[in-house]
């Protein structure tokens, strides 16, 4: 991994404002940050959520992560890249991943931060289940997010 | 002998979190699969071809032809919803 | 504009970590927060900068924002939307801009805070003046910037 | 009469940064844009057609059809460069 870069899986809260100044701080090459923020919504499918628990396989999700990371360097020039994914129970309000890729242009640090967070809702072992009026339930996986991580794949590269 | 994970819903529904498995003939992810099959009911259901659910080998994603070897760790769990 | 909205350019430096509690806490059906910030570089077209002062058009330019954030409305399903411009001298490492976009799900979060910035980078009056070892100077626009924000122009409509 | 604003490297080149002209005749930035240029040097060279300027009226972007009154507010600047 590289020196700069940062992955978590964690089930304290993460503060943004901190992981943005760490990731800023870094070096005055770096022109754009952008951001993305998961939060747990109070509501899924129709159904009111009052709690969601987190999985992980610890270990081969941290490895997962890294992967990733380590694909978007592969693709863009990032100065910086920070990863953070909470675990264990969580409420309605509270934020469940982040991801921050700091790049000298916009255009870089916007497309590795997207696939970032596209590669790691297919590929990275992090299961859910929400707590609901009805009871608890698992949540199923969804096409649209399978969707959303081919688009980065090359034509004719199946990695 | 290999060492089986499951994860979230399989892991409630198997009911069990960890356990350890004889080498399957073939040692293979499809003779492991096959050999928990034959536990039938939920085994045979949960893991019926065409279910949706991964398998990893020493915690790499792995497909049916994967190997596997006495000290692995093979981990069984349904797509990821995190993120 | 839209009352969860907030628009405004300032002196004064922001707090990424505030305006994103502010956002986070408006509403709990909001799943996804993208953010991007703009920092300033210490190096531009291979000269040392050391610092910047950047000019608005009081009036219009407050106006222009909001016209891209109602833009950004009418495309996506957005809850919240920040954006935070700063004028006058900075310094190299210092936040030049703020975009906060808030959505029940990570597309539509992304594509807006994308928009917006390529969108403010070509249509919002602010210009910016470098001090480099060799003197001032004011910065070009870039070919790029307009590519960037033609790619949002539907086919047929030219806005 | 209208009222004239420059910006950025504009204001500067031209050592302005606000005054009144009278109507032009054309009353349209065209016409407006006509006039300064006649004042020659700095005017003539920065104003050209081709060179890279934006014009408003009234805080809307505006090209050389649009109108032009006597209590409007005109600007004349560079392409922007923020964010």
């Amino acid at each position: 991994m590289h020196p700069a870069d940062s992955v978590r899986v964690q089930t304290a809260p993460f503060d943004i404002g901190d992981e943005h100044a760490r990731i800023a701080a870094l070096s005055h090459a770096t022109g754009a940050i952008a951001s993305f923020t998961g939060l747990m919504r109070d509501t899924n499918e129709g159904d009111a959520v009052r709690a969601m628990t987190l999985e992980h396989y610890p270990g081969m999700t941290e490895a997962a992560l890294v992967e990733i990371v380590t694909d978007a360097r592969k693709r863009w020039a990032l100065q910086a890249v920070t990863v953070v994914h909470r675990v264990g129970t969580l409420l309605p309000g509270e934020a469940i991943v982040l991801v921050l890729t700091a790049s000298a242009h916009r255009g870089e640090a916007f497309s590795a931060c997207e696939f970032i967070m596209d590669y790691l809702k297919t590929r990275a072992p992090f299961w859910k289940k929400e707590e609901t009026p009805a009871g608890s339930r698992w949540v199923d996986a969804r096409a649209s997010d399978d969707d959303a991580a081919a688009r980065w794949i090359d034509d004719g590269v199946t990695d | 002998m290999p060492t089986l994970l499951y994860f979230a819903r399989l892991r409630e529904t198997f009911g069990v979190e960890r356990e350890q498995v004889p080498l399957p003939a073939p040692a293979s992810v499809a003779g492991l699969l096959d050999a928990l099959r034959a536990r039938g009911s939920v085994w045979a259901t949960e893991l019926a071809p065409g279910r949706a659910f991964r398998v990893a080998v020493n915690q790499r994603v792995a497909n049916a032809e994967t190997a596997v070897a006495d000290t692995d760790e093979i981990a069984i769990f349904p797509p990821v919803t995190g993120g």
